[in-house]
């Protein structure tokens, strides 16, 4: 091993810690931007408190609305990062380096947003604690066997486990900021968040056992999740959402998701951070991939969702699938298809279509297909109940949008701030990786950050599912 | 369950009016127990309060004067305030029932926008409140003044309380009264003259006819009681025992019921029923004494079936069906009413069907048609004084009387009722209201007096003939009246005396009191409170009182001796020697059609009841008004029902809005197509649109009475004429969001057909 | 034990309507106006269903009132997470005003979309309130609720049984909606009792279940004489 | 240990390989190697440097916990149907199905509070638990550890024996003190 080798790994080093340092006034705005953003939101939940949940446009029947899909739709963002990175981590792809801190933060964040929306929906949400169990006067305990009690627990282990298999690789890194800030308030917050992190071996290797545990354990969470998620619609009566096929199907379309805004996390970052000596495009073509298998994966699912539903032939079942397919959802469901299915695959399957921007305009727009899949999954089934007399549509109401809009506010501003106050791209994990480059045959790092990625990255999307 | 006909089958036992009075003359005391305590003395006795705890509840008897059907209601009372109305099981009307309408009388009673205090419209136009007695001197010398010049109109349904206002105005001097009420009252009574020889408004028992045709009687919709119709209905289709035949143009709720609906060409009702009875004398099934009845009155021949079936606009089939079960019949029964009598040939069109029932063998016969005897308390207490005048009278009136005139409206809505009064009203003097809310008249009055309503008052009705029993139903009050509130027959006494003219009572109560007296020759004084405990349980209230339990009394005192039945057919049939034996009368047959103005393509708009506002006096109140039209399922709105063809052709969806042009006026409302309007007519709910009449009234949904010509009467009847109006109808948009018609079962544009599972009941096991 | 039980024949059910006011009397249900009804907020417990078959002029009109059906098996009950609706030992779907925070799963998972919400605090202008049944509570915004079968008269029925010293008989209790219907198309009481009158109408050849493929097992029988077909494509 | 032998030599590298050298060299001089703590930015290969591999028992403990948690949320769902035993929909008291889920979930929050646990305590790192004979504690040098550098910390050396250990990083040590 000679110091020729590691000179590049050394400079590497210091650009990256140059990045982290830099002023960044892009982020400065954006974190303005959104927290203008963060004021709507409260502005209208506030309004809603105060006013009662008749100001958004819910009814009888459609009793769910933009907060339920909104809800499913920020906990499948939040399938981004834990699943991925811990899919990444576990088959060692040595690609996922750049990657797994946004990711993570995209779960943390997605997650807090998302378990905010059923306590948004609330009728009363002055007393949701009555679902918490905890010895109380009322002498009753939450109802086990609903599914929103088993929500409650896997959003709950889930937001515990994501933010703590965030905070686990963040504690070297918070170490490092704490060393290289000047002493002062700054060093004071890094210092609270690395623990007294040195970097002994012994440091080292209790946390590697951690990552790796739950790495392997977050991934059943994960799948777990979702899948509740999906039985909050399955494990009822309602046609249109009582199906088996629910479970792995939100999985799939969670992970689906989670891919489209990492694509559009990292080239955003990439450009923002001009991270392109780490963010490469080796690390978007192997994305790409995987975002254009779990693509056809979902088509795969919604075929044979709506094929089982059409064949079956029960009255109720045909009566949501026609309003889907023909009736008044069937500009948003073939909008859906086009964007979920058809763009992607067409894009996708070609390596200049993997690239950055494609990949980040593609995201953009399963994002939104997918956002309609969860309107097209809650809306319909519910306004089409098997007593045609009760037979009802649903228009949002201004409040319901500015809680959704401003929640996305709230994403990015939480996100801002992170990328501000902490490093986007593990420090540690980049060292790691160059070390692991250095000492290997392949030769030197300049040459490619991962050589080893794509043989180390086997379809994870395959195993989530 | 019905009154008054206690053994079936038996003899039918005609009683003159005058024996029956002597039969109930025995229990004239249990009547007069009802009378005995004024009604504040009532509530506020200690006795009485004595057996209602804080909280605990009360029901307390007594009459629901939302229609004239007198349904005798329940009403549950804690602390002191009106809670809940249920009918009386041993209801006479009702037996048990109680119509949507009948229910919301508590929110009439509790209504936030109530009139409270007498007002009179000061110099700045706007009405003030003022002293009771200021306010009945300012009326009384208006009257005085020029007392030929005074008009008085009367909405109330209680018959003894038109008495007392004929009473009224025969001592102060003016004119006799206008009787403000159904167009289908005045109607009858006019064909019952005709066809029958007695002006009494026929009583139908449908429960034990077995073939009822109904032309155009909406009885399951609002007409005379929905109630005991509606129970009647159940019995004759019980088992699929008896059927309903309606024949009407518009789809109401009785044709939705019916086993058969015969959609007739409106207006062309009276030229069907001389269609029908042209099969029927044709048939052989006529016994000679029928033909011959009937030919008195009919010495034309009747139109044959082709002829009909062009007029009426439907299949001859159907029309030849009709007689033929007609004719087949054990008891067929013809009834008619509603939309059959509202336009200009509607006393012709109602002589001719009602003729059906003497070709039938109908008349007097159980499960037939009888007269509708009134009790004749109305007669009692106005003494000599004239009758009262018809609707239409005050049109006549106003547009004769001038500039300086009085007009005092009771508890009548005729500016929301009648188009083009408006004018009239500008040109009457002084308009003073005994009303209980600043409805479309009653803001526009001069002076506005406070009166009570049913819960609040002492009652005394006679109902619109059900059974076919005269009967007059007595109630004290439920509730302390709101506010400085008073019974209208108070003020009319008041008024009397302010004017000079003192009649011989203090109040309503007395003058009600004393007739009874005068009628059953007992003293007020006789009291058998105590002899009887078992009718009057102690928690309700002594003094609501029916004439099925008076029956009841008199029949376990054994003053009532083989009774039969009380009702009996029309006195000219039964009797043979009536005042005026029927002759020929006007064919509705001869009758032209009416003609469509040419150029424009033109709807006949039909003007209809809905069940839950009625004429109009639902429409203040929140849950009639979130109640779904039971077939159009619109709530706080009004609607025009359209043809699902016509809708094609035009370009018209349900909830568009569109145009009805009249000949004088047009409005807009949204349409809701359906399926079951017969093509080239447009149903119109009346009852909508009021100028003011509280919060949940003013301005809510447009009143079709503007598209009304105010000179079009019933030919014969002195009532305004509503029906077969020619309007042209255009579409003008999309709805606006706020426009959009509040359609309950949303799904039924999407869904025309019953998704119901079927699997037998298991007993509901967990 | 006791099952209580409705009845509602068909065939005698004119679609009037006077049940649902009676419901709204006795049960302080509020009126929600003209804006709420038109997003589909009314809020009748119980509601005349209108069907036509046929077209113009062979129209055959159908209604159907639908109320709370009182599962014996209720798709609402577990899928509150608060025990806010549970099964009471009588067989009533009850409800804990108290306890509900809203989530409206209930609702999704009522196959009769029978269930209604307080998507407001509920208003009755003054003197309105008046009228108010004092038995029966008026449910705050954002609280779920829905036919009750009248429980607070079942206990009055059953206080006053009990004052007397004896069992309650069939016909001590009677729903607000049953009481005021003209045509007495309704029949409510123990179903376990097999000589009560609801036991004898739920007899009939004619009764049926509504939805009754998906075993919720109702407490509401309905009888007609003519089939409620199903809807063709 | 004596006052004498608390002396501290601490010393920055580029390069493990400088790192794998002084250590060797130190060792070789009779150091012990409970007295040597290398710091690193990254973790290093087991093999990387002749000292004893660190041990763990992360594994064990998140196992206890994923037990532990299983219990608790069985318990849970489980005790809460039988004190409040409502037959809701039918369903049984205690309903299989939805006491599993439960059950998951609470297996697998256990097993992710215990694994976190076990790390923060063995890496000391939770507040109260500072490793023994200055481990662990901060140092001037970590700066170097922020950028990239090793940092080689040798305790409890007598005087004599620091300027021997100084002596063996001087040529390779980007910083020493």
């Amino acid at each position: 091993m000679t110091s020729e080798a590691q000179r590049p790994a050394r400079e590497l080093d210091g650009e990256l810690l140059g990045r982290l340092d830099r002023r960044r006034p892009g982020l400065f705005v954006g974190s303005l931007a959104s927290g203008a953003l963060v004021l709507v939101f409260l502005y209208c939940w506030g309004y809603q408190i105060a006013n009662g949940i008749g100001v958004t446009g819910i009814n009888r029947p459609v009793f769910w609305g933009f907060y339920i899909i909104n809800f499913v739709f920020w906990i499948g963002i939040s399938h981004a990062g834990t699943l991925i990175s811990a899919i990444l981590r576990v088959t060692k792809a040595e690609w996922r380096r750049p990657v797994t801190r946004s990711a993570e933060a995209i779960t943390l964040f997605a997650l807090a947003i998302g378990g905010l929306f059923p306590l948004i929906h609330l009728g009363r949400v002055t007393i949701f604690y009555y679902m918490i169990p905890y010895p109380n006067s009322r002498m009753l305990w939450p109802n086990f066997r609903s599914p929103l009690v088993w929500d409650i627990a896997a959003i709950t282990t889930y937001i515990i486990g994501s933010a703590l298999y965030l905070f686990l690789p963040l504690i070297p890194d918070a170490a490092v900021m704490r060393d290289r800030a000047a002493a002062g308030l700054k060093k004071r917050f890094y210092a609270v968040l690395a623990l007294g992190w040195r970097g002994t071996a012994q440091q080292w290797h209790s946390l590697e056992w951690g990552i790796r545990i739950l790495a392997v354990a977050i991934i059943p969470v994960a799948v777990s999740v979702h899948t509740i998620v999906s039985w909050d619609f399955a494990m009822t009566q309602t046609p249109g959402w009582k199906s088996t096929i629910f479970g792995p199907y939100f999985v799939v379309g969670a992970i689906f998701s989670g891919i489209a805004v990492l694509m559009i996390a990292m080239a955003l970052l990439r450009r923002g951070l001009a991270l392109e000596r780490f963010l490469t495009d080796r690390v978007f073509n192997n994305l790409g991939l995987l975002f254009v298998t779990m693509s056809l994966v979902w088509g795969y699912f919604t075929f044979a969702e709506h094929l089982t539903v059409w064949y079956s032939g029960d009255l109720f079942e045909k009566n949501v699938h026609h309003v889907l397919l023909h009736g008044d959802f069937a500009v948003p469901f073939w909008t859906m298809v086009v964007v979920n299915l058809v763009i992607p695959v067409a894009v996708l399957s070609f390596p200049r279509g993997r690239r950055p921007l494609p990949t980040a305009l593609v995201g953009c727009g399963v994002l939104v297909g997918m956002w309609l899949e969860r309107f097209l999954i809650v809306v319909p089934a519910l306004s089409t109940p098997r007593l045609a007399y009760s037979i009802g549509d649903y228009m949002p109401s201004w409040v319901e949008l500015g809680i959704m809009v401003g929640a996305v506010g709230v994403f990015a501003c939480l996100y801002f701030t992170f990328t501000q106050l902490l490093p986007i791209v593990s420090v540690w994990e980049m060292r790691e990786g160059w070390r692991h480059a250095g000492s290997g045959e392949a030769g030197g790092a300049e040459s490619d950050d991962a050589p080893t990625a794509v043989a180390t990255a086997p379809a994870p999307g395959g195993g989530a599912a | 369950m019905s009154g008054g006909d206690g053994k079936r089958g038996e003899p039918r036992v005609t009683i003159g009016r005058r024996d029956f009075f002597k039969v109930y003359a025995a229990a004239g005391v249990a009547v007069l127990e009802g009378c005995r305590r004024r009604d504040q003395e009532l509530i506020e006795s200690p006795a009485r309060r004595s057996t209602a705890l804080p909280g605990a509840s009360v029901w307390r008897r007594s009459i629901c004067e939302q229609c004239g059907a007198g349904c005798e209601i329940e009403v549950r009372t804690v602390d002191r305030l009106a809670k809940k109305i249920e009918g009386l099981p041993s209801g006479f009307v009702n037996a048990g029932g109680v119509c949507a309408l009948g229910h919301s009388a508590l929110q009439e009673l509790y209504h936030p926008d109530r009139v409270t205090e007498p007002m009179r419209r000061g110099a700045s136009g706007e009405l003030e409140p003022i002293p009771w007695e200021e306010a009945l001197e300012t009326v009384a010398a208006a009257i005085a003044e020029a007392p030929e010049r005074a008009t008085l109109v009367s909405g109330s349904p209680s018959g003894p309380l038109l008495g007392l206002w004929r009473r009224f105005a025969a001592a102060v001097g003016a004119s006799p009264p206008i009787h403000w009420q159904p167009t289908d009252a005045v109607v009858e009574r006019a064909a019952a003259r005709l066809a029958f020889g007695e002006s009494t408004r026929p009583a139908y028992d449908l429960a034990r006819a077995d073939y009822v045709v109904s032309v155009g009687v909406p009885f399951l919709d609002r007409w005379r009681s929905p109630v005991h119709f509606g129970a009647a209905w159940a019995e004759l289709t019980a088992d699929r025992r008896g059927k309903l035949v309606q024949v009407e143009a518009r789809h109401s709720l009785t044709a939705a019921n019916a086993d058969d609906w015969l959609p007739v060409r409106p207006g062309s009702e009276g030229f069907f029923a001389r269609g029908v009875a042209g099969l029927l004398l044709g048939s052989g099934a006529v016994g000679e004494e029928e033909r011959a009845a009937y030919e008195a009155l009919y010495p034309e021949a009747p139109p044959d079936l082709a002829a009909t079936a062009e007029r009426c606009g439907i299949d001859a089939g159907r029309i030849e069906h009709l007689a033929a079960e007609l004719a087949r019949a054990r008891r067929p029964l013809v009834m008619v009413g509603g939309s059959a009598l509202d336009g200009e040939n509607g006393v012709a069109a109602s002589a001719a069907a009602l003729a059906l029932n003497l070709l039938l063998g109908a008349v007097g016969r159980e499960g037939g048609v009888f007269a509708g005897v009134d009790f004749g308390f109305e007669n009692r207490l106005a003494g000599e004084a004239a009758a009262a005048l018809p609707p239409a009278a005050l049109s006549d009136r106003l547009a004769g009387e001038g500039e300086s005139g009085v007009l005092v409206v009771s508890e009548a809505d005729p500016l929301h009722g009648v188009p083009g009064l408006e004018a009239a009203f500008d040109g009457a003097g002084t308009v003073v209201a005994l009303s209980a809310f600043f409805d479309d008249t009653t803001s526009r009055a001069d002076l506005v007096l406070p009166v009570q309503t049913d819960l609040e008052r002492f009652q005394a009705v006679e109902p619109d003939p059900v059974h076919g029993v005269p009967a007059l139903l007595i109630a004290s009050p439920v509730v302390a009246p709101r506010g400085e509130a008073r019974h209208p027959g108070d003020v009319a006494l008041a008024l009397a005396a302010a004017a000079g003219s003192a009649l011989p009572w203090p109040g309503f109560q007395e003058a009600v009191e004393s007739a009874l007296s005068d009628a059953f020759g007992v003293t007020r004084a006789a009291d058998d409170d105590a002899s009887d405990p078992a009718a009057l349980p102690a928690p309700l209230i002594a003094g609501a009182l029916n004439a099925r339990q008076f029956v009841r009394r008199t029949t376990d005192a054994g003053g009532l001796v083989g009774t039969g039945e009380m009702r009996r057919a029309p006195a000219a049939l039964a009797s043979g020697d009536a005042d005026e034996a029927p002759g020929p009368i006007p064919d509705p047959a001869s009758l032209p059609a009416p003609s469509a103005p040419a150029g424009v393509e033109s709807f006949a708009m039909i003007p209809f009841e809905s069940p839950k506002l009625g004429d109009g006096r639902g429409a203040n109140r929140p849950w009639l008004q979130e109640l779904p039209d039971p077939l159009s399922t619109v709530m706080w709105g009004s609607w025009v029902e359209m043809a699902s063809t016509d809708a094609d052709r035009l370009g018209i969806h349900t909830g568009d809005i569109v145009r009805l042009t009249g000949t004088a006026a047009e409005i807009e409302l949204p349409a809701i197509v359906l399926p079951t309007v017969r093509p080239g007519s447009v149903g119109v709910p009346v009852g909508g649109g009021h100028a003011d009449y509280g919060r949940y009234a003013r301005g809510r949904g447009v009143n079709v009475n503007a598209l009304l010509d105010p000179d079009r009467r019933v030919a014969g009847a002195g009532a305004f004429a509503r029906g077969d109006v020619r309007v042209r109808v255009e579409r003008l948009r999309r709805p606006r969001r706020a426009e959009r018609p509040v359609i309950y079962g949303r799904g039924l544009r999407q869904a025309e057909e019953i998704p119901v599972g079927w699997a037998p009941h298991d007993g509901g096991k967990a | 034990m006791t099952r209580w039980g409705m009845a509602i024949d068909l065939d005698r059910c004119t679609g009037c309507e006077a049940c649902v006011v009676a419901c709204a009397a006795e049960n302080n249900i509020q009126t929600v106006g003209e804006e709420q009804a038109r997003e589909g907020r009314a809020m009748h417990w119980l509601r005349i269903e209108r069907y036509y078959e046929g077209e113009f002029p062979n129209v055959r009109t159908r209604f159907m009132p639908v109320l709370c059906q009182q599962c014996g098996a209720a798709p609402c009950e577990p899928v509150c997470p608060v025990y806010a609706t549970y099964h009471n030992p009588e067989g009533l779907n009850a409800m804990v005003y108290s306890r509900c925070i809203g989530t409206r799963f209930c609702a999704n998972n009522c196959p009769y979309t029978v269930r209604v919400f307080n998507w407001f605090d509920a208003e009755f202008p003054a003197p309105l309130d008046s009228q108010l049944n004092p038995d029966v509570s008026v449910r705050p915004g954002g609280v779920m609720e829905k036919c009750t079968f009248c429980v607070q008269r079942i206990q009055a029925g059953k206080d006053e049984a009990a004052q007397e010293d004896r069992e309650v008989m069939d016909g001590d209790v009677k729903t607000a909606c049953q009481q005021s219907c003209p045509t007495k198309a309704i029949a409510f009481g123990d179903l376990e009792d097999p000589d009560s009158e609801v036991s004898r109408w739920a007899e009939s050849p004619r009764a049926f279940s509504l939805l009754g493929d998906l075993d919720t097992r109702p407490g509401v029988v309905y009888l007609s004489g003519t089939e409620w077909r199903e809807p063709a494509e | 240990m004596t006052a004498a032998e608390r002396h501290l030599v601490e010393a920055a590298f580029e390069q493990v390989a400088d790192v794998r050298a002084v250590v060797e060299a130190a060792l070789e001089s009779g150091v012990s190697a409970s007295q040597i703590e290398v710091r690193s930015p990254a973790p290093l290969e087991e093999d990387e440097l002749p000292l004893p591999k660190p041990k763990s028992r992360v594994l064990l403990f998140a196992l206890a916990g994923a037990v532990f948690g299983g219990l608790t949320a069985f318990g849970l769902a489980a005790g809460t149907a039988l004190a409040y035993p409502l037959p809701t929909g039918g369903m049984s008291i205690v309903a299989g199905p939805p006491v599993g889920v439960v059950t998951y979930e609470g297996t697998a929050l256990g097993l992710i509070l215990m694994t976190v646990l076990r790390v923060l305590w063995e890496g000391g790192l939770l507040p109260g638990r500072a490793i023994r004979s200055g481990r662990g504690r901060a140092s001037t040098f970590d700066h170097h550890v922020a950028d990239g550098r090793l940092l080689l910390r040798v305790h409890g050396l007598t005087e004599s024996r620091a300027g021997q250990v100084r002596q063996l990083c001087r040529p390779r040590a980007v910083a020493l003190g």
